[in-house]
């Protein structure tokens, strides 16, 4: 029965197969290219529920117990380890193969009427989108199925690649307003902005390359391994130590956790299907995937604590809470949710940070299911204010001057404050997106966020130290924060009068947008049932914990007992030692989902914002002086603000000092030589000319950059923002670039200096060598 | 003590022909100064009794060489002119590097342990000539020398050639 | 044959077969073109010389499949290792005379002599391999750098081309100078010009040599620097790469380097093992410092570039940083990932310069930004230029990737854990210039119409050079099986 | 008896005073006419080598021999280049060769 396992094998080759026949062949034709790509992933997802029951039903285990295919192609120098790729199937694998082909195929369908398949709207580049989306595809199922680190980063920057190319898709838009990001920069900063922690990523590889000479599973998950991993000493702590934070790296950047998570609400800027798929349900989500895959590196690496609570757990509850904050004053229906989700990844690191490893993971899953239902009804929500807008001003003109039809001002159909009483236009819709935002909330019983979320509040609660109390309480601040803005998002958008023509004439979307839609919130309400504690009052029981029991038995079945000992990287590894069930996050869960959802019907729902009414929230905290709070966390708390000015401003004043330097200083320092050398008189003009100039320009320049900071530059930011690390770079290559002259004989100079200076070296070391 | 002497008028020669050709601001003289290092370098060449090689120089070098090097200068002649420094800016630099690399070069020189030659007690001549032929001794590289000349002249007149 | 067997006439002549073909080859094109001159349009001489191209490979497979690995008449060395240098050589120039034939035909220049200088310095390159003598090593050493003098000036009439060739020509000419000074001392020290003699009589234990060698193994490092284009040694390479006719570009960008490589792994392994210590400071430590700085110069300069020829001489002086690992590496991992990854490039780098020598033939720009649509103009020839910047960027799955993987592990394996991660963050700063194309050609709208037309020589170029850059990719394991036993003989002799 | 080391000395000063010239020289041609000094500098190391250690072999001869090759051979060659950079520019002081650089 296990052979069935190895079917797995084409799971990613089938969408693969879909990408090269459309980017080569079939693109001429958006027909066949939809038809292949969408039968591709259906293919795919057929085998992943093959492989997913097989693996339920045998069930495979963890660590050295997972599956892995006897068949293997070596395809690196074989003896050296990392070379031979195969298909490891564990618990984490598993849920996956469920939950990624799943939300691939629903996106897909999606996609062919949000492109406006065979309407006159059709997107010109609609093939080139398939493409990349199966590429995509590709590269998440290539991620999860294969064996080794190695392959998974390889398949992971195919995807940042993919996630580059989509959200600069509309590469061509601009917008009235410069400070708006055009699709084109939120590609490059998304791109960039990841890059560094793929850099930590990519070191840990090399590290850990170094000491294990392997990047299998099999071999560093391997208790011989973890155990050199731990005894060897490292840069004052252990070799699992640096590892584990560098791998937490590429989690930082890719699962977009503070302080790298700018780039994810800009990644908005590319389609709808795209967010969804890409910004919500998967790729991001492979950051935290990483920590689940790389765990029991995590678990036995050496504690790294900040104030009492571990590193990991840190950075994700800050992320948490700074996130679901923010989100409270997004205007943009898609902003809300891209908090929202950086604040549901923060969550999930959370949970791995404490050692909530099946908790961490349940989340994973249900967020991608309601997550991406949320996205895909926001974006039939924009789809319809778009057809909206373009009816209600292709009618106003139609009456008023005929020549002049084209001029349509720029409309934003992403502005909540331009939605209202949608619920009537678009009842599927808003159908779809009530049972999204009810499991985003956290709604009690019914929804699969609530689950999840109870269980990795629990986790966080019978965690015995104080210290460690301060993570459940912040969660659950968090969770009630979460309820409210989905509240609010519900209200502004569904309920009351339509604020604009636009929305007055939205129509429902075409069927092959909804009936996706349908299907997701049927898991976004359902699948939470598969992992119900046992010990819950008066339900638990009925149906076995089924995700636990699974997932579990990957921490159960590698890595000896070490792990169980002390406190981690990740903090407490509280499911080791079975915790006991207390009610009090059951009713703080509870409470919280309720209380939030309650107090935003409140403020937003029990009497509908009208046309032109400022935010109540905004309003509010304006009376009691706090508005500027309110301004804070619409600018997103300033981080966009705070690394412009640090790392950007910095960049550029230390390139224009080391361009200064280097045309003045070196420049007329050997000119200057030369000069003394040849004439003595010149010596006086030779200062005026140089160095009292220089001294001008540099308080010139000095004064310039203090008086530019106000408005100049500000055009510069998006721009510079994202090429900050460029510009740093540049600047290094600024300072070699004098010393191409174009004269041979200066080349010449070069190198014979160059030979006797090192000539010189070996005459000190021969002089020291000696007096030893 | 000749051989001495001989040494210091020839190094002489040397030294102070090449020194002249680095330094004269006219181009046409410092070629001429050039034939005259190569004469002092024939004349080193007698006395560590290397006849063939005296008259290598004298012909190879005295003659092809400093004929196509004056050659190329009445070509370009006109465009120096005698005024102009004959250095560029950073001739001390360049004056530097020499000094120093002479310094190490001595100092290296320096540690070598004194030796002795002994007395030839072949025909050279018939030796390098042996050299060129054997298949134990240098013939890949004499015939890769004359595949060498052949596309260097090939080359030479292509480029020089007017269009 | 093997070694310490004297040969027989036959035998000689069989294990110099490549370069004979290759110099009978040179002659006959020579004479062909003064036989039959001025015809207009003619296109004999490409395929000449292809063929004499093809016939020393066949020589090469042969004596490979005969398991060669004797010496040749004393100062050459017919083994695995120049075998494979000599491939890797004899591929390249076909793909350099494909990229020629309209470059050359269109501007009206003497096809027959360039021709022959292509095919004298592709023996030159062979023989660089293969020697094992100093009097040979310099000898065809020189005898190339002559050639590529020539062929840098051979736009006859164009400023760039003229000033290109003499700036090359002088500090080709004055390092040269500096490497045969060096080799004088070498000789006068050790007495010998065989690199496995002065090998013995250093290792023979007269340690008062060793201090002295060192500023004498400074300047003959310089030279072959110089060849390979490493830093500081690399300034001619941008002015020459740019002014160059394009072609030649694509040639010098990968014909120097092969044989300026083999030379460096030769006088590294046989002449100078690591054994030797020089006061504490070998040649590794000199070697390393060099092999950094010139990746992270390279990498940052070409950022600053906007002629795509120069940002490619730029990022060739990076690609030979990332090789130089492999020879610091010093061990028969790091060696056959020399070759391999000298095969990857030369591929590569050469599909790239055949895209680009398509692209001006048409258009006669060399400016990245006159690029911008290349994608909606030509996109065939957009992708293939795409996947060779690709391949040099080290993405996967092409050979370029494997090429680095190799040379990355081997510096893991000798515990140069800290250049191989300079060597990572390098290769993710060369993605900001391949990416700068890449994005020209397909996110900007062109600036003209105009389709542009591939003529079918270039198009095989381009086909051969794509297929090899796949192959090199997928069969990449293969190749380092069967690599790396021979080029363990290498270390096993020293 | 002449030492070694006057040779050697000699053969280094020679050498430096055409690094120098390489170094120094406007002219394209003086440049050239330095090289030439260096590659003798050379000869004369080769030759005094051979004559005071190796005089029963003739390696260091042979060595010398192929050095005037190349010599020969990179004269020819960088004087048609300087004729052909005069042509096109009409200068042949190096400083005003900068057409290609950054």
């Amino acid at each position: 029965m296990s052979t069935l396992l190895n079917l797995a094998w084409f799971i990613p080759v089938l969408p693969f197969l879909a990408f090269v026949a459309v980017a080569l062949f079939a693109y001429k034709s958006q027909k066949l290219s939809h038809s292949l790509v969408i039968g591709g992933i259906a293919a795919a997802l057929v085998l992943a529920q093959i492989v997913f029951w097989t693996a339920v039903l045998l069930p495979v285990g963890g660590g050295e117990h997972a599956y892995q295919s006897h068949v293997s192609i070596p395809w690196l120098p074989a003896g050296r380890e990392f070379a031979e790729i195969s298909i490891w199937i564990d618990p984490a694998t598993t849920v996956m193969l469920f939950m990624v082909p799943m939300v691939c195929l629903m996106i897909f369908i999606y996609s062919v009427g949000y492109m406006n398949f065979g309407t006159d709207e059709e997107d010109p580049r609609y093939s080139r989108f398939f493409a990349y989306i199966a590429l995509f595809a590709t590269g998440m199922l290539g991620m999860v199925v294969f064996n080794n680190l190695l392959t998974f980063f390889i398949f992971w920057e195919i995807m940042g690649t993919c996630s580059y190319l989509l959200i600069g898709f509309w590469y061509e838009k601009k917008y009235p307003d410069p400070n708006k990001i055009t699709p084109k920069q939120a590609g490059l900063k998304a791109f960039l902005v990841t890059k560094v922690g793929d850099l930590f990523f990519m070191m840990g590889l090399v590290l850990l390359y170094s000491q294990v000479g392997s990047l299998a599973y099999e071999d560093i998950f391997a208790a011989e391994t973890l155990h050199h991993l731990v005894e060897t000493p490292f840069l004052g702590t252990t070799m699992a130590t640096a590892v584990a934070l560098l791998l937490f790296g590429g989690t930082v950047g890719k699962s977009a956790q503070f302080p790298l998570h700018v780039w994810l609400p800009d990644a908005m800027e590319g389609p709808t299907p795209v967010s969804a798929l890409i910004h919500a349900a998967t790729m991001v989500s492979a950051g935290v995937f990483l920590v689940v895959r790389a765990f029991p590196i995590f678990q036995v690496a050496a504690p790294v604590m900040v104030g009492g609570i571990p590193f990991v757990a840190l950075i994700g509850v800050i992320t948490a809470l700074g996130a679901s904050f923010i989100a409270i004053a997004q205007d943009d229906v898609k902003g809300v949710l891209a908090f929202s989700t950086i604040s549901q990844l923060g969550y999930m690191v959370a949970a791995l940070g404490i050692g909530a490893y099946v908790a961490g993971t349940f989340h994973l899953i249900t967020h991608a299911f309601f997550k991406a239902l949320l996205f895909l009804s926001s974006g039939s929500v924009i789809h319809g204010m778009e057809h909206g807008h373009h009816h209600a001003h292709a009618h106003a003109h139609h009456d008023a001057h005929h020549d002049d039809h084209h001029e349509e001002p720029w409309f934003n159909a992403n502005d909540m404050m331009n939605m209202g009483g949608l619920r009537t236009r678009m009842p599927r819709t808003f159908w779809a997106f009530l049972a999204g935002g009810l499991a985003l909330s956290g709604f009690p019983l019914i929804t699969s966020g609530f689950w999840s979320k109870d269980e990795i509040l629990a986790q966080a609660y019978t965690l015995e130290h104080g210290a460690f109390q301060a993570v459940f309480w912040i969660l659950a601040a968090a969770a009630a924060i979460t309820a409210f803005y989905t509240a609010r998002q519900l209200c502004l958008t569904f309920l009351g009068e339509p604020r604009t023509e636009a929305a007055r004439h939205a129509p429902e979307s075409v069927p092959s947008m909804t009936t996706p839609l349908l299907i997701l919130a049927f898991f976004a309400i359902t699948l939470g049932w598969a992992g119900i504690p046992e010990e819950f009052p008066i339900i638990g029981g009925i149906i076995p914990n089924w995700f636990h029991h699974f997932v579990q038995s990957t921490i159960e079945a590698g890595h000896g007992a070490e792990g169980h000992t002390a406190l981690r990287v990740l903090g407490h590894l509280s499911e080791g030692a079975e915790a006991t069930h207390s009610n009090v996050p059951l009713f703080v869960g509870l409470s919280v989902a309720l209380g939030g959802l309650g107090a935003g019907w409140l403020v937003y729902g029990w009497k509908p914002l009208k046309a032109g009414e400022m935010d109540r929230v905004e309003a509010a905290l304006r009376k009691i002086g706090l508005g500027w709070l309110y301004k804070a966390l619409e600018n997103r708390l300033y981080f966009d603000t705070l690394y412009r000015w640090t790392i950007i401003q910095g960049t550029l004043l230390w390139a224009d000092g080391s361009y200064w330097f280097d045309s003045h200083i070196v420049d007329g320092a050997i000119n200057g030589a030369a000069w003394v050398g040849r004439n003595l008189s010149a010596i006086a003009s030779w200062l005026d000319a140089n160095i009292v100039d220089a001294f001008v320009n540099l308080v010139g320049r000095v004064g310039r950059v203090v008086s530019e900071f106000g408005d100049v530059f500000d055009l510069k930011v998006v721009d510079g923002l994202v090429n900050g690390v460029g510009v740093l770079i540049k600047a290094l290559g600024d300072l070699f670039r004098p010393i191409q002259t174009g004269r041979v004989q200066d080349y010449l100079l070069m190198a014979s200096v160059t030979m006797l200076a090192l000539m010189t070296v070996f005459f000190v070391a021969v002089q020291i060598l000696q007096i030893w | 003590m000749t051989q001495q002497i001989l040494f210091f008028v020839f190094g002489a020669i040397v030294l102070g022909a090449g020194v002249a050709v680095v330094t004269v601001r006219n181009i046409f003289h410092a070629a001429l100064w050039l034939l005259l290092a190569f004469f002092g370098v024939a004349g080193l060449y007698v006395l560590l009794e290397a006849p063939f090689f005296a008259a290598v120089q004298l012909f190879v070098y005295m003659g092809a060489i400093g004929v196509l090097i004056i050659f190329a200068v009445m070509l370009t002649q006109g465009i120096m002119k005698e005024k102009q420094l004959p250095f560029n800016e950073q001739w001390w630099m360049a004056g530097l590097m020499a000094v120093l690399l002479l310094a190490v070069m001595v100092y290296v020189i320096r540690q070598l342990p004194a030796v002795t030659p002994q007395a030839l007690q072949w025909d050279s001549i018939d030796l390098l000539g042996m050299a060129f032929v054997h298949p134990q001794g240098f013939v890949l590289p004499f015939e890769l020398a004359s595949v060498l000349l052949v596309a260097a002249l090939l080359g030479a007149v292509t480029i020089a050639r007017e269009r | 044959m093997n070694l310490g067997q004297t040969l027989t006439f036959g035998q000689t002549v069989w294990a110099l077969s490549p370069e004979l073909v290759l110099l009978v080859t040179a002659i006959l094109v020579l004479i062909l073109d003064v036989v039959r001159p001025h015809q207009e349009g003619k296109r004999w001489p490409p395929y000449v010389t292809l063929a004499g191209l093809a016939v020393a490979g066949a020589a090469v497979v042969s004596l490979w499949l005969a398991g060669c690995n004797t010496r040749v008449l004393a100062v050459v060395s017919c083994d695995p290792f120049s075998l494979a240098v000599k491939f890797i050589a004899l591929l390249a120039m076909a793909i350099v005379v494909l990229s020629s034939d309209v470059f050359i035909r269109t501007r009206k220049l003497s096809q027959g002599v360039f021709y022959a200088l292509l095919l004298f310095s592709t023996l030159a390159i062979c023989l660089l391999g293969a020697s094992v003598d100093l009097i040979m090593i310099f000898l065809a050493f020189d005898f190339l750098s002559i050639v590529s003098y020539v062929l840098t000036g051979y736009l006859r009439g164009s400023r760039r081309s003229a000033e290109a060739a003499i700036k090359y020509m002088l500090y080709g000419a004055g390092l040269s100078a500096m490497m045969l000074y060096a080799m004088s001392w070498l000789y006068g020290l050790t007495g010998q010009t065989n690199l496995e003699g002065i090998a013995s009589t250093l290792a023979m234990g007269e340690q008062m040599l060793r201090p002295m060698l060192f500023p004498i193994l400074i300047m003959l490092l310089a030279g072959f620097a110089f060849k390979i284009g490493a830093v500081p040694f690399h300034q001619w390479a941008p002015d020459a790469y740019e002014g160059a006719p394009t072609p030649v570009t694509a040639f010098l960008s990968v014909g120097p380097k092969i044989a300026g490589f083999a030379l460096l792994v030769r006088i590294t392994v046989i002449a100078f093992p690591s054994t030797l210590n020089f006061v504490h400071l070998d040649w590794r430590t000199l070697l390393m410092a060099i092999t950094a700085v010139t990746m992270t110069l390279g990498n940052l300069v070409a950022l600053w570039q906007r002629n795509i020829k120069r940002m490619l001489a730029y990022s060739s002086i990076a690609q030979a940083g990332y090789i130089l690992i492999g020879v610091v590496a010093a061990s028969p991992l790091g060696t056959a990932g020399v070759l391999i990854y000298l095969l990857a490039y030369a591929v590569t780098n050469l599909g790239a310069f055949a895209a680009i020598i398509a692209f001006s033939n048409q258009v006669g720009s060399d400016y990245i930004s006159d690029y911008a649509g290349l994608s909606k103009r030509a996109p065939g020839l957009a992708a293939l230029l795409l996947i060779s910047l690709l391949s040099l960027g080290g993405i996967p799955p092409t050979a370029g990737f494997f090429g680095k993987v190799y040379l990355f592990s081997a510096a893991l394996q000798s515990g140069l854990i800290w250049l191989a991660v300079v060597g990572v963050i390098n290769s993710v700063i060369s993605l900001g210039y391949y990416w700068k194309v890449i994005r020209e050609m397909y996110m900007v709208e062109p600036k003209s119409e105009d389709v542009i037309v591939t003529p079918r020589s270039l198009g095989v170029a381009l086909g051969v050079t794509m297929t090899g850059v796949l192959l090199v990719g997928i069969f990449s394991n293969p190749l380092l099986h069967l690599l790396e036993p021979v080029v363990r003989v290498l270390f096993l002799r020293s | 008896m002449v030492p070694l080391q006057w040779y050697l000395i000699l053969a280094a000063a020679l050498f430096c005073v055409g690094l120098y010239g390489l170094l120094a020289r406007r002219n394209a041609i003086a440049v050239l006419m330095s090289i030439e000094l260096m590659l003798n500098a050379v000869s004369v190391n080769l030759i005094a080598f051979w004559r005071y250690t190796e005089s029963n072999t003739v390696t260091g001869q042979v060595f010398a021999a192929f050095v005037y090759v190349v010599a020969a051979a990179e004269v020819a060659v960088g004087l048609a280049i300087i004729i052909a950079i005069w042509r096109t520019k009409n200068t042949v002081v190096l400083e005003e060769i900068d057409l290609l650089k950054g």
